[in-house]
């Protein structure tokens, strides 16, 4: 299964990304994710989130994973 | 408890009111009410704001406001908690988030509402994007409590 | 701002509707609202309590919620405040106290409803006096908060 | 004119005392007024108020002033 990939608010709309797949390749990272999509490193103040949890850009995927990149919140 | 995402306005007030005539909260039982609502304002950083839009990452959002919500009743021993969190296009004085606590006594009430406030401000992800004068713009970040 | 001692039962979640469609303050001004409702419980010390007494220095205690919601006003810049307090014979699941602060953000409101009500507990001349299966108790002091 | 006198809450019930007048003399205290009131020192814990504002006991009175006593307050 591919590695399943969210884009929200300015992120979405500048990378013109709501959602992607992502091929999964093993012992891939977070990282290697934002940077198969983008070919860029991540930005400053770029969060991540993987089956809805925040991660570092360290994290390990698995396979059919949910990866989610976003800028800061700004809820409430 | 309760936990929600809501696309239309509401008023807080009814639904706290609404909330505690619904049977869950034992009559007699809680002491200390603490409730919050963050409205939307017509002015900020400066600038005027006609519109607003809320984003937010459906399912994780509502998994963060649950996960909060049960730590803090756990954590202050709290009788219950009513989040309830606006999505969508905002007018100016809507309500955007209402966060309510119940306990026995107000230390703990007062505590709690104000913990969940700032871990939703600082970790739910929920993102604005303002319409001014002069175009859109997405808010930055939030300023800590 | 309005201060206002009852005799009669009330719903606290109303009263603010009310208040804030009453004109007094500006829609899209306020960001933040802190409310803190006290009620009457069925229990206490350790002991069922069926009906409660409460009875206030008429002159000095309305004098002293309106010096300390003028000073929390001035100090925390709030933009409007509203306390209720009830006396006479309070029944349990009955509100007994009301504090409301509006503020542009939600440090001021948070800070300045809390400051508001402990204040209130400690100062404020209100005496309580319960009635327990074993007869009439006035409370002796009130807990810290 | 008398110095008025008001009794709260348990100390109200105690004294069988709501208000009552206490004549005026010059240099009078506030603890003054409550042992002409009672022919007792004050208790632990009572309260005083002259003219809506707390006060301790060594305050001295006016002609006309209204001075309250009362146990420790347990509104809210």
């Amino acid at each position: 299964m591919p590695i399943s990939v969210k884009c929200f608010a300015s992120l979405r709309e500048r990378l013109n990304v709501d959602k992607m797949s992502v091929p999964y390749e093993s012992e891939m990272t977070v990282q290697d994710v934002w940077q198969q999509m983008t070919n860029q490193s991540p930005p400053d103040n770029l969060l991540c989130a993987r089956n809805h949890e925040y991660v570092n850009f360290a994290e390990t995927v698995r396979d059919g994973d949910e990866i989610a990149f976003f800028p800061p919140v700004t809820g409430g | 408890m309760k936990i929600e995402i809501r696309s239309e306005p509401y008023d807080p007030w009814l639904e706290i009111s609404l909330y505690q005539e619904s049977g869950g909260l034992t009559p007699g039982s809680f002491g200390a009410c603490s409730a919050f609502v963050g409205t939307m304002r017509d002015f900020n950083d400066g600038s005027a704001v006609s519109v607003m839009e809320l984003e937010h990452y459906e399912g994780m959002t509502e998994q963060q406001l649950s996960n909060l919500a049960q730590e803090a009743q756990a954590s202050y021993g709290l009788l219950d908690v009513l989040i309830l969190h606006r999505v969508g296009k905002i007018s100016p004085n809507d309500p955007i988030v209402l966060v309510v606590a119940w306990s026995a006594h107000r230390a703990a009430a007062f505590d709690a509402c104000r913990d969940m406030m700032e871990l939703l401000k600082s970790k739910a992800t929920f993102w604005k994007k303002e319409t001014r004068p002069d175009g859109h713009r997405w808010v930055s970040q939030n300023t800590s409590g």
